[in-house]
């Protein structure tokens, strides 16, 4: 039930684009298509499922024990930064298919901040493995959500005639924005 | 040659008798009634409120589209519309400056900037109204409830369900017809007055029924399976405005059929949920807002089948 | 390409080399990292423990030092007041001032807020009233929720009674009550379980 | 204190000795073979993805090119210097490529070629097209909508007064899309260079051009008699300049009757002149004189030129090896 | 014999403003004296012309000997004297090369001309050559050469002919009277062409606004129990191929493919009484029922009318403009096409000249697209006109091709509808022409 | 020589905000006011100067291989450097940057810069292209946070600029304000830069 509510409440109460500002940069770049938006969501998703439990060994088995706290950020950054390297190698060898759908986004991830940062918040919330995990999963769905139904609205808007001088990133930024106001409508929600 | 000078353009050479402000007109006929339920009830001010809105943004989007050197459109009616529904989003408490500043977000952020008329994603009106509940909270919540023979303010019928103050609630009948009391923002007092006016709506085909009619029967079922008076979930809050005038927005909602009855379920479940786990007693508008934003989504993946398309070919073809 | 049939082969040499150059950058790296936190650790230790002592002071004004009540105790008190889980209650502290007794300060975490947990310092004095509160950390909604921290709000709890729940009303208020914010009744509710849960805890404390 | 500082060190150190060394045979392992040319040519591509070369946008070309399945000037936006920069890039010569420049070969404004009907619609050539063939009078003539200029992605293209489309040709850069989406193919790709130019796309036959338009090209051959290097001729009722064989000489745009060839005569013409002090009098000039305007002797120099009958084709120009002939406009603006 | 309903999915209701023609007797085109024949009177290549300046022809003498397969010959439609054979202003906008005869007034049939004999002695194949030497074309306004339309190929599968008799063009009841008219040859051009294709089945399907025609219709095909004729729900485009097809048969010609693709072959009610008419006479197509009509036409009136006419002259015969005309568009006001002059000639596929006035003729001006999804909802394809439109107005012809815009049949349908008055179809038309273009570069 | 010129770079012609593009994280999360944006810029800045010069200096020592490692280590170094430092001296301002001080290390205006400029430009240049786009990050941080301040709160600098009777917008601090104000900021200065140009 508890990782339930986890998953839940990252997705949409906090998720990590319009209540925390993680991943902001992909989720502007990555979105004029619909199919490249849910590939972003795809990559990510599997990239900090990844993360949160690698950086969750790190913290509590390396770093704890050492009494090494201060070391987290550079840690956590190392070992992302050779995963996504290492994934997208693998990906690229093993499955040239998969890499097209997915790999061309890895080398994007590494400076997603949403990567880091969910990492960061899985150990502030002291979730146990588990949750660390679903955490992971459940903001990285949350970004699927919002990269698609964003990609989904621009490219609707690719056929509207938007005033010049907002045309572009200016456009999509008020576009982040009334649908954050959307958003707004999960907040406070009681799980559980 | 001959001296005839006769004009040539490409056919059908003959249209159709409606227009987009004819559309617009029949929407706000549509409205009358929810709108005389509210002055009844309200009095002058709610009627001056609506009133507001209405100038504010039909005066936003002249200046809008004169800034941006385009045709000025506010003889299609659109703008009216904009300003009679986002009058109604109101609560009869609500000081002029914040019908002035919800206008101009609705037509100049949420309309014009993604290109006027036909092309915003979201609704302005409801957009408007959830600005502005984000924004001066108090304001946008305080008085809700008036009872006619009375001046304290209390809850709305919708935030006393969710507290559990089942006491003070009123009785059904108050809810259906609105007449005895205030139970929310201007416009969604009298579910009969604004079932009144989707029903003419839908009989002169301005709209589909499948938006919401579909919808009501969501949060009816909800309710019932989440143990809850499905007729007071219907007749209270904003759903009958929701489901008549806003969810079924022409820009903001899907064009294809079965989208629309996804859409429409959508609206539902979402609305549900807040209503009955989320942190505000009422989600109509913030459910319409949400579903606004899958519309894109909704309409690709429901496509009509094309005549003579099947799925073979189809396949073959990608 | 042809490249990919062939078995990569692995130069050793080079491998290492990159390696140990990686390893030179990151020891250098936490060297320095080891350094400033050597530094920096004593000053945080301090700042942290002062505006531990500044907060719980400002709950309980009368009091000069504090003493922890002990984790064992603190465990009896939690079971005994009926505390649905450990979490809700970190820590409390006995204010002295001097040799003498002035009151207690309990932090307390109630439950949720209406986003996210809710962190505050209870202060109870003595004679059974409540002397403060104020919100440790908290992610209420600016102008709504966030408005706990405004004395206007924090200051109803002044003078409460401690040995009886503390009710939230919407309206008016009458006896051991307070005023809930307009537009975040769940915040208000939330601080005040706050405060509840640090009644009862005081309540077992000075049994 | 010491430790402190040794454990943090021996952990992050690990950790890079162990990434370090881990990435470096991983990347040795996984090794994908990619051309690296291709993001080269990516690179050396203007990347405004029009679509000219044909290609869904600049990557397509650039990993095309590098296959070989697409030469290295294909790019027509990128020009002669991008040409050079792929040429560099793949090790090979990069072809000349002379600068193209879209052209409208029509002149026919509303003052020559009045509209036969109101057009009502969508102001664009091409859905007029479909409203019976479009509104002006010469059916091959252009209508003036600008479908031309909505589709340049350069905005190199302009509507002028008259009704006409007019292309600055420093913005053009052949890309070809005004070509493919005017209906009546009035945009054609002419050299930068070339001056004279019939500016008529009309194929009726001499009386039905005349009615429908003041300056048609009625097919009449006075141009062609006017040639002398045989550069034109006259193709279903339309004469067609060869631009190869075309010395700009202006004699056709001289004779037309009707004024279709474009080249401003008092401006654009040139008189060949003599240099004396560098001319050896080798005859080659006066050999080549297509109209035996240069007399002398060999090897008396200076030889002279009747500069009424030259017709400034500058063939003698361009056969003198010692810079003794000069061409000079016969009026400078 | 019962009368069956049917109709299909989409589709509008425009102000039909048939009851100024409806109600009138049919009427006879005056014998001209001017004939301008074009070469080219049906889709496909023109034709040669086989007479020159001078010559004398009579009527139904073949004048224009047929190109290719798709194509059909022409005859001449008076007797008379070639007074020119030269370019001349056709009504698709361009100018093409024609035959003008002077009328002699004496129509003397031309000799060769016999008649056919009767439906039982004719094998198959020589129904089709007959259909061919006579010029027969669809006379429904596409002007497909029927002889090419009945060649099913061998790997193609037919058991039914469906006449198409739905008349669904608002304005027009040229084929309302040649069903009241001549019933019996409706039915026996159908009984023939189902000979020539080897198929017993065979359909009639008129809108149910043309009850009379229903009733006359019924009577005429008697006790044949081959033939049924469908009452068809009064709604654009009724008579369009596919639809007519999914309406009278239940099945969709798949996308891309041919009525014969659903073992259908559609024949307009005029095309099968003519092949009716030949075979009884022998005479080839010269004539043809019109409908000169809108609201700048004194007289509006139904007509039987030789090729060649000038449209100026029907239009006199029927009293002349009532005020100035706006528009003369040259068939329905759904997909009619505008002309820029009435001096071109009446040609095969002329079912209609209308004209507006100036008042009439205006369309208001395009705004916004609003969304409403009116313009899916009429359409009998099922397509999305608004994001083909915009699609094709952004030059994406690959979206539009995607989303199977080749599939359109043009029918009009959208531009009607639209509150915004968009014109839907024209850009809809231009994708259309830019992906045949592109599809022709790329082969 | 070009000091000046990569220096005044970074603060208009490529400021890494309004033109770049970059930094969106930090940019949208943090301005909820003037002293946050202020703060979270010159936090920035200073990894960003150290880090270019670092870099920059051993730019000949790095292989090509594991650049991207060695980038990421030498500017977490940095940040979590200056993290200690903030949380520190300066605990309110950490308290109120949180979790965004740490990821300072994926600021892409950062590792950007690296990759660019600092891996193949000289120590000076560097360190002016570093001091130039932070100042440049800084500077449009702050004028966000002073509007969603000044609109949201009714203050600057924590300074109250209105009476009592000034209801502030409180959308503009919460997440859609911070969208919405930096689109509208970007499409005004296209829309000026268009006007001149």
């Amino acid at each position: 039930m508890n990782i339930v509510i986890i998953v839940i409440g990252a997705i949409f109460i906090n998720n990590v684009i319009f209540s925390r500002f993680l991943g902001i940069c992909p989720f502007l770049g990555v979105s004029k298509q619909v199919e490249t938006a849910a590939g972003m969501g795809a990559a990510v998703t599997f990239v900090l499922a990844m993360a949160s439990a690698i950086t969750y060994v790190v913290q509590y088995a390396i770093l704890d024990p050492l009494n090494l706290g201060y070391l987290q950020t550079i840690a956590f950054i190392l070992v992302i930064a050779t995963l996504v390297q290492l994934v997208e190698m693998i990906i690229k060898k093993a499955s040239p298919s998969l890499y097209q759908a997915l790999g061309v986004y890895l080398p994007l991830i590494t400076t997603n901040c949403a990567v880091l940062g969910i990492a960061l918040l899985n150990i502030q919330y002291e979730y146990n493995f588990i949750e660390t995990v679903f955490h992971g999963i459940g903001a990285a769905l949350g970004f699927t959500l919002a990269i698609v139904l964003f990609a989904g609205v621009r490219e609707r808007l690719e056929t509207s005639a938007v005033p010049k001088a907002l045309e572009g990133f200016p456009i999509a930024l008020i576009t982040a924005g009334l649908m954050s106001i959307a958003f707004l409508g999960f907040s406070g929600m009681q799980l559980g | 040659m001959n001296d005839l000078k006769l004009t040539v353009s490409s056919s059908p050479h003959i249209r159709a008798n409606h227009s987009t402000a004819s559309i617009m007109q029949n929407v706000i006929i549509a409205l009358l009634p929810a709108l005389a339920v509210a002055g009844y009830v309200f009095g002058v001010w709610a009627l001056a409120l609506v009133a507001i809105c209405v100038i504010s943004c039909v005066v936003t989007e002249a200046i809008i589209q004169k800034l941006l050197k385009k045709p000025v459109t506010i003889n299609d009616w659109s703008a009216v519309v904009t300003g009679v529904l986002l009058g109604f989003n109101l609560p009869i408490g609500a000081p002029w400056w914040i019908a002035v500043i919800g206008s101009v977000f609705a037509i100049a952020i949420v309309k014009q900037c993604f290109g006027g008329l036909g092309q915003n994603f979201m609704n302005p009106a409801l957009a408007a109204r959830a600005f502005l509940l984000a924004s001066w909270p108090t304001r946008m919540t305080s008085t809700a409830y008036i009872p006619v023979s009375d001046t304290v303010t209390t809850a709305t019928p919708l935030a006393l369900l969710k507290s559990g103050e089942l006491a003070s609630m009123p009785t059904t009948l108050d809810l259906f017809t609105g007449l005895n009391g205030v139970y929310g923002c201007i416009g969604e007092i009298s579910a009969l007055a604004l079932i009144l006016g989707g029903l003419y709506l839908i009989i002169r085909g301005i709209i589909s029924w499948r938006i919401p009619v579909i919808y009501i029967a969501t949060v009816a079922v909800i309710a019932l399976v989440a143990g809850q008076d499905p007729l007071v979930h219907i007749f209270s809050g904003g759903l009958m405005l929701g489901a008549f005038f806003m969810a079924t927005d022409y820009a903001s909602s899907p064009v294809t059929a079965k989208g629309q009855i996804i859409y429409a379920i959508g609206c539902g479940l979402i609305t549900m949920i807040i209503r009955l786990i989320g942190g505000y007693p009422e989600g109509v508008s913030y459910s319409i807002l949400l579903m606004n934003l899958t519309a894109p989504l909704i309409e690709r993946f429901t496509k009509d089948k094309v005549y003579g398309v099947t799925k073979a070919k189809k396949e073959a073809k990608a | 390409m042809e490249n990919t049939e062939v078995k990569a082969k692995i130069e050793w040499g080079v491998v290492f080399k990159l390696g140990l150059i990686l390893f030179v950058i990151s020891a250098v790296a936490a060297c320095l990292l080891a350094l400033t936190n050597y530094v920096t650790e004593g000053t945080i230790a301090a700042m942290n423990e002062q505006s531990n002592i500044e907060a719980r002071q400002e709950v309980l004004p009368e009091a000069t030092s504090f003493e922890a009540v002990s984790e064992a105790d603190l465990a009896d008190i939690i079971s005994a007041a009926g505390i649905a889980s450990a979490d809700e209650l970190p820590e409390a502290y006995v204010g002295m001032n001097g040799s003498e007794i002035v009151g207690y300060t309990f932090k307390t975490i109630p439950g949720t807020g209406f986003s996210g947990d809710i962190e505050m310092l209870t202060g109870i004095a003595a004679d059974g009233t409540i002397s403060g509160i104020t919100i440790l950390t908290m992610n209420e909604t600016p102008g709504l929720g966030a408005n706990a921290t405004n004395p206007e709000f924090k200051d109803q709890y002044q003078g409460l009674s401690a040995t009886e729940e503390v009710a939230v009303s919407k309206t008016g208020v009458s006896g051991n009550e307070i005023q809930a914010m307009t537009g975040a009744t769940i915040t208000s509710k939330a601080v005040t379980d706050g405060v509840n849960i640090a009644s009862a805890a005081y309540q077992q404390l000075v049994k | 204190m010491l430790n402190a500082i040794l454990v943090p060190v021996g952990v992050i150190g690990v950790f890079g000795l162990v990434f370090g060394i881990g990435l470096a045979i991983a990347s040795k392992v996984f090794e994908v073979y990619v051309d690296p040319r291709v993001p080269e040519v990516r690179a050396a591509l203007p990347g405004a993805n029009c679509g000219g070369c044909g290609l869904p946008g600049c990557d397509a070309l650039a990993s095309n090119i590098v296959e070989g399945t697409a030469a290295i000037n294909a790019c027509p936006v990128g020009g002669p210097d991008c040409a050079a920069a792929i040429a560099a890039i793949m090790g090979v010569e990069a072809g000349s490529s002379v600068k193209q420049v879209a052209t409208v070969i029509c002149q026919g404004s509303c003052e020559n070629s009045p509209n036969r009907a109101e057009y009502y619609g969508e102001m664009d050539c091409r859905e007029a097209m479909i409203a019976s063939g479009g509104t002006k009078e010469c059916r091959y003539g252009c209508m003036g909508l600008g479908t031309c200029k909505s589709v340049c992605s350069f905005g190199a293209i302009s509507m002028g007064e008259d009704g006409l489309p007019v292309v600055d040709p420093e913005k053009c850069t052949s890309c070809g899309q005004c070509i493919d989406a005017c209906p009546k193919a009035i945009m054609k790709l002419v050299p930068a260079t070339q001056e004279v130019r019939v500016e008529c796309n009309n194929h009726d036959r001499g009386k039905n051009a005349r009615q429908v338009c003041k300056t048609a090209c009625i097919g009449c051959g006075a141009c062609v008699k006017a040639c002398r290097f045989d550069a034109i001729k006259v193709e279903n009722n339309c004469a067609i300049i060869d631009y190869d064989k075309c010395r700009q000489c202006y004699e056709c745009v001289d004779k037309c009757p009707m004024n279709c060839i474009s080249g401003d005569v008092e401006y654009g013409k040139t008189t060949a002149y003599i240099i004396e002090e560098n001319c050896i009098a080798c005859g080659l000039c006066a050999k080549n004189c297509p109209v035996e305007a240069i007399t002398g002797e060999i090897k008396k120099p200076p030889y002279v030129i009747d500069h009424d009958m030259c017709i400034g084709c500058g063939i003698c120009f361009d056969k003198c090896r010692k810079n003794a002939i000069e061409m000079r406009p016969n009026k400078v603006k | 014999m019962d009368v069956k309903h049917g109709t299909f999915k989409g589709g509008i209701h425009p102000p039909y403003g048939k009851e100024s023609t409806a109600g009138v007797p049919l009427g006879f085109g005056d014998a001209p004296k001017v004939v301008t024949i074009p070469m080219s009177l049906h889709i496909g290549a023109p034709c040669t012309p086989v007479v020159k300046k001078g010559d004398q022809v009579y009527l139904g003498q073949k004048i224009g000997e047929a190109n290719g397969f798709v194509s059909a010959p022409i005859h001449a439609s008076v007797s008379g004297k070639v007074i020119a054979v030269e370019e001349k202003p056709h009504p698709n906008g361009d100018l093409v090369m024609s035959v003008v005869i002077e009328s002699d007034g004496q129509d003397t049939v031309d000799p060769a001309i016999k008649p056919y004999g009767s439906l039982s002695e004719m094998e198959p194949d020589a129904i089709k050559k007959m259909i061919l030497d006579a010029g027969i074309v669809g006379l429904g306004g596409a002007t497909f050469p029927t002889h090419v339309k009945l060649a099913i190929p061998p790997d193609k599968h037919v058991d039914c002919i469906v006449l198409n008799g739905a008349e669904c063009e608002p304005y027009l009841t040229a084929d309302h009277h040649l069903m009241l008219t001549k019933p019996e040859k409706v039915v026996m051009g159908l009984k023939i062409a189902m000979k020539s294709v080897g198929v017993s089945k065979g359909y009639i399907g008129v809108e149910d606004n043309k009850n009379d025609a229903i009733e006359a219709l019924v009577k005429a095909a008697g006790s044949d129990t081959g033939i049924e004729v469908y009452s068809l729900h009064t709604k654009y485009p009724q008579g369009a191929e596919k639809q007519l097809i999914t309406a009278v048969t239940g099945r969709e010609v798949p996308s891309g493919g041919l009525p014969a693709d659903a073992g259908v072959v559609v024949m307009n009610v005029g095309t099968a009484a003519q092949i009716a008419e030949t075979m009884e006479t022998g005479m080839p197509l010269y004539k043809r029922n019109l409908t000169c009509t809108g609201d700048a036409i004194k007289n509006p009136q139904t007509l039987e009318v030789r090729v060649g006419v000038e449209l100026q002259s029907v239009i006199d015969q029927c009293g002349g403009f009532a005020s100035d005309p706006g528009k003369v568009i040259m068939g329905g006001p759904m997909m009619g096409v505008t002309q820029f002059q009435t001096n071109v000639p009446v040609i095969k596929g002329t079912s209609g000249i209308l004209c507006l006035t100036v008042e009439s003729a205006k369309i208001p001006e395009p705004s916004n697209c609003i969304h409403c999804g009116k313009c899916m909802t009429v359409c009998p394809i099922h397509l999305q006109p608004l994001y083909l439109s915009e699609y094709s107005q952004r030059n994406r012809w690959d979206k539009c091709e995607q989303n199977n815009v080749m599939d359109c049949i043009e029918c009009g349908s959208c531009s009607f509808i639209c509150p915004a008055k968009r014109t839907l179809i024209s850009s809809i038309r231009v994708a259309k022409r830019e992906i045949i273009a592109q599809r022709r570069k790329g082969n | 020589m070009n000091f000046g010129k990569n220096l005044t770079r970074g603060i208009i012609k490529e400021n890494p905000t309004f033109v770049l593009l970059l930094g969106m994280c930090p940019t949208l999360a943090v301005t909820t006011s003037a002293v946050n944006g202020m703060g979270m810029g010159l936090a920035t800045m200073v990894v960003l100067i150290c880090s270019n010069v670092v870099i920059s200096a051993m730019r000949k020592i790095i292989p090509d291989s594991i650049r991207i490692p060695a980038f990421i280590v030498i500017i977490a170094s940095f940040v979590t450097i200056v993290g200690m430092l903030l949380k520190a001296y300066l605990p309110s301002l950490d308290a109120a940057l949180g979790l965004f001080i740490p990821l300072i290390v994926v600021n892409c205006i950062i590792l950007g810069r690296a990759e660019a400029f600092a891996f193949s430009n000289g120590i000076a240049d560097s360190f002016a292209d570093g001091l130039g786009m932070g100042l440049g990050f800084t500077l449009s941080l702050t004028v966000l946070g002073s509007i969603r301040e000044i609109l949201g709160v009714g203050s600057i600098f924590g300074h109250a600029l209105f009476g009592a009777s000034f209801e502030p917008v409180l959308l503009m601090i919460l997440p859609p304000g911070a969208f919405l104000t930096l689109g509208l900021l970007i499409g005004l200065i296209n829309f000026l830069s268009k006007k001149k140009a």
